[in-house]
């Protein structure tokens, strides 16, 4: 089960995706405990950030679906709340904001001093103006831009985060990866979508529209991790609706070296990184492969 | 599986003092004792409120505080909110038990004495007019901070005379965070369980965006009814909790503004 | 729950949505005998296509997805088929597809003889090459281009039918208002998503990508449908997982006239339009609204 | 709700005829007798094929006609394919039955023939060396058309001997279309309801797609098998049949189209 990621040892293939319960040090540990692999932090902007009123996470029948709106502690709340992360048994990836190329700068020689293994970008967030696609942070030319800034100020491995709403999403992967980036997460939440109470005559979000998640999104998560193995040579950590050591399997074999999880927790509770990885082991065995290497991209031969 | 709220209609407000209102619900709701619901105003936004009638009545039991509660507090029978859950963990039943309520936190508390087996109730405020359910829990000794009705003093006093007297297995209890802490402290000191009702800012109410974490405990989740053992890993219990944008300050500064 | 859509009649506002069941007059009969207020037919093109090989339709746990590629008779056989339309009891919606604006124009002319009460254009389907996004004609350029090409052709009102997964779907509905289209269908399919079978190793359908419908799609297609309302004045054909009265209620609200049905065949069967009518008219009667107008765009105030 | 293939294992071939196999595979299905499965060769294509076999062993019977049976023909056991389903209605168990089956055709009638009690079953064949199943039902009357082997002619000759003699409430029949039609014809004169199983090229399987509409039945979800009611309706029925892009042909142009 161990994997490697851009050099970095993880003790198997699941990672917490950002945004889900990664808002302190102690939840962080907990999901280690938990069994995952690798943990994502809350996105991070230089500023605090309130982020959107309440509703702001949603569950319908088929997937879940937030409008948060990036609400964060900014840089000083990180520096408070992520010390001594070395203690932690498992690597800790940041999650870095920003409306413009220097603002992403700020934030990561902001957490210069924090022990992250790695620095996620997401320019994909789908229900947050100034962030993501709704600032057209998911086009090739601003990923690209972004990655090279951010990639020239840190000597950590970059991670960029596309939206599965992008029209083209192997040239994006493309020019993030010609900018440096180490690796593509893939994807953010899809849509944005929208439900409306019908009694209330009213959007339930209180931005209205929010980013879909979960089962709903694995198809399309699956056919972008597709798409993006098929455009870059850098790994992909697949992330979209994976409940399951099979939905895992599915995303390896699409293209992906690790798999976020989010949504999952709460359709499966907080072992479900425990649960994915003995999954994953028994089919594995079940199906005789040697390591989970060999399951990389094979839906593409 | 989904999490989005029910429409349901306020069909008995009762005005439990000149602060508190409780509201009731055309809608069953299956809770168990310490359970809550997250309460939507459309457009304006969402919060949590314990359960303080299961069965054959539906209802919570609300301060008015701020912004939410202030609308809600305008709205008469037959007007509409709608309704999520219940959410979280509830008290664990035993036997000899003793439930210490301050203030607002006698609503998680009412369906669990309800629940219990002779227990021994008692219920705090400030001054005579800030009492709630008093007449709901006639055998509940009453104490106020100014002594204008019951004992004067506070719940904490009346506690530690109870343990001398009587043998207690257990103590329930929920109200300011200060009060729960030093109730926490009297059991420990007397070696009692004890079962405390945490309120923290939430979001998702079903364990997914961190939003109520203490420790490493969701509120919303493992709790709100945390245990003598995760209590006394919980440093935050007492000490601090997170505004809206994850800040961590002091249980006291986030209580104002919560409030505002 | 008589509904006027671009000044035709339609005894309710539930409509067959294209590709589902449209391959026959029989069929469509069928469909309206089993409550439809309007029928479109399987898209058309000017020469027959095979479409792409098998599997072309599945349905996964959040919904169905299929890869067709528009297979279909051609106008030869449309002439064949669909003789004498007037004798069915409600309007038959024809859907005329092309690579560029001229191909629309042949097949809409080709098919000038039959009684079509109005004509389609998608301009939105996700999975076949020189078609619908694959061929970039949901952009406004585009879609204004086609739509102003089709309109100077026919008296009849021609519906654009627009893509989820376009970024600006209110700019494309613009366009498509503004070279005189008389109303516009929201939505085509979502994605492409993809499902791997993992004991395959191969994507299940052959095409390897299809478009999404269903549970899965809602969300996103009730939020193109609110986003569309706000950006143009004609009358707006709501479709993408509707399944209930209450999903129909929910369409309505975000802004739509009428409603399309197309996967939720699959989970209620061939008799959802009859269910779906008394549903919404048990809800309407139930919440004291005296006809569907009412609720149309409720959601925006 | 899903629709997705399963991959199974080949576990056991039979070899029925030169041009006939049956596939076991590792899985039971739970099917009615009549009903059909999608049979998935990843990377090549997916066609429908009825239960010959259901119950302690599950199985399907292809003749080798096109490019997906060729290449099902050259699969050994332990390979494997997809299958979804069982799709379809099934046929309804009727008593004093007869049987008539048209070469292939024996396939869905197979498990019927299982399912009733003391059916009067004629199978047949162009000559010996095509005949499925008359070692699986010892007691069906074979023809040959070239006579190689039972009686010489065509099962029709047969059914209207035997109708002449036994009193039959139904006939179920299944075969080259042409053969179906006459049965159906013969049933008609004789008063006799008929239940025949079509075939029509597919694609969801589910009543979705249209593909394989007759007169506005849909053959994966009526069908495959209808009743004399529906048949007279049906003009189609050994009439027409769809190409894979939906055109209309005769069903003998479809035959030829279909096998290629
Ligand atoms: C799980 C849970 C559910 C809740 N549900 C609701 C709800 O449904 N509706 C709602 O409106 N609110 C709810 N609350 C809010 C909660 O009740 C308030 O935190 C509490 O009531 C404080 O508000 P107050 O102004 O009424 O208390 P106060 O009037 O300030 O104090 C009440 C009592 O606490 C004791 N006390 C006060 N200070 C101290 C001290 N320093 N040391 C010892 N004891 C002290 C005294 O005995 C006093 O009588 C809930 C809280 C929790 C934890
Ligand atoms: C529901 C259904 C399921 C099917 N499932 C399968 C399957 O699982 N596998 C598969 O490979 N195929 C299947 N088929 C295909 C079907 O069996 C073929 O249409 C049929 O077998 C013809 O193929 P053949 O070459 O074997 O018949 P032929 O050998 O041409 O004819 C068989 C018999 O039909 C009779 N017959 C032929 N012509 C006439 C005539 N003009 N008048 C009267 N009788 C005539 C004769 O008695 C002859 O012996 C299925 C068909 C249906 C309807
Ligand atoms: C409640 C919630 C909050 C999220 N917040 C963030 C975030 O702050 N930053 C980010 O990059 N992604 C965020 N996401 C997206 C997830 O990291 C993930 O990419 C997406 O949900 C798909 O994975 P899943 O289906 O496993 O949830 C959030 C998702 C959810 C459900
Ligand atoms: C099997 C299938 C075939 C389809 N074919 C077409 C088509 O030919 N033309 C078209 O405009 N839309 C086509 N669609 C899209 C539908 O018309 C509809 O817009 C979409 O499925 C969303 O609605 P639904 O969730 O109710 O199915 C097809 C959808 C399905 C499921
Ligand atoms: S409120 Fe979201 S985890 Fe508790
Ligand atoms: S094969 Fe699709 S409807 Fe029958």
């Amino acid at each position: 089960m161990e994997t490697k990621l851009c050099g970095i040892k993880l003790k198997n293939p699941t990672v917490l995706a950002s945004g889900i319960l990664g808002t302190s040090k102690s939840l962080l540990a907990r999901v280690i405990g938990n069994g995952a692999g690798a943990v994502t932090i809350k996105s991070i902007s230089f500023e605090a950030r309130e982020g959107h009123k309440n509703p702001t996470v949603i569950a319908f029948e088929g997937g879940m679906m937030n409008a948060v709106g990036y609400s964060n502690f900014g840089v000083a709340g990180a520096l408070k709340e992520f010390v001594n992360l070395n203690e932690l048994e498992a690597p800790i990836f940041a999650s870095v904001i920003g409306t413009e190329a220097e603002d992403f700068v700020k934030v990561v020689e902001g957490l210069k001093g924090l022990d992250f293994a790695a620095i996620e970008i997401p320019l994909s967030c789908p229900h947050t103006p100034g962030f993501g696609t709704l600032a057209g942070q998911d086009t090739p030319e601003k990923t690209f831009e972004i990655t090279k800034a951010v990639v020239k100020k840190t000597k950590k491995p970059v991670f960029i985060k596309l939206s599965p709403n992008t029209k083209n999403i192997g040239e994006v992967a493309k020019a993030a990866e010609k900018a440096g980036a180490s690796a593509i997460t893939a994807v953010n939440t899809m849509g944005p979508g929208m439900v409306i109470n019908i009694e209330a005559k009213k959007p339930v979000l209180d931005f209205k529209v929010g980013g879909v998640s979960g089962p709903a999104l694995k198809p399309v998560a699956v056919r972008c991790v597709y798409d993006v193995y098929e455009s870059v040579k850098i790994p992909i950590i697949g992330a979209g609706g994976v409940l399951t050591g099979k939905d895992a399997v599915e995303m390896m074999m699409a293209g992906a070296t690790a798999v976020g999880i989010g949504s999952g927790i709460y359709y499966r509770g907080i072992d479900i990184f425990r649960e994915v990885c003995s999954e994953i082991s028994e089919w594995v065995e079940k199906n005789g492969y040697k390591n989970l290497k060999e399951l990389v991209g094979v839906a593409h031969e | 599986m989904s999490e989005l709220p029910e429409i349901v209609k306020i069909i008995k407000i009762t005005q439990e003092n000149p602060c508190v209102k409780t509201f009731f619900f055309d809608k069953r709701i299956q809770a168990k004792p310490g359970q809550f619901v997250m309460a939507w105003i459309p457009g304006l936004d969402e919060k949590p409120f314990s359960l303080s009638y299961v069965g054959k009545e539906t209802g919570i039991t609300v301060e008015e505080k701020g912004k939410f509660t202030k609308r809600l507090f305008q709205m008469k029978e037959g007007d509409k909110i709608g309704i999520r859950g219940p959410y979280g963990n509830s008290f664990g039943l035993k036997a000899n038990a003793c439930v210490v309520a301050g203030g607002c936190g006698i609503a998680p508390l009412s369906t669990l004495i309800e629940n219990l087996k002779n227990p021994f109730v008692i219920l705090g405020a400030r001054s005579k007019d800030r009492l709630i359910f008093e007449k709901r829990f006639p055998n509940a000794k009453i104490t106020t901070d100014d002594g204008s009705f019951g004992e004067k003093g506070f719940v904490t006093d009346v506690l530690k005379n109870v343990l001398r007297d009587r043998k207690s297995e257990v103590i329930y209890t929920c109200g300011p965070e200060v009060m729960m802490k030093k109730v926490f402290e009297i059991c420990e000191s007397h070696k009692i369980g004890c079962q405390a009702s945490l309120e923290r800012y939430m979001k998702c109410g079903f364990g997914v965006c961190g939003q109520c974490e203490v420790n490493g405990f969701r509120v919303c989740k493992e709790g709100p009814v945390f245990s003598s053992e995760s209590l006394r890993e919980m440093k935050g219990f007492g000490g601090f909790a997170r505004l809206k944008s994850g800040e961590r300050v002091s249980v006291s500064e986030y209580i104002q503004w919560r409030c505002a």
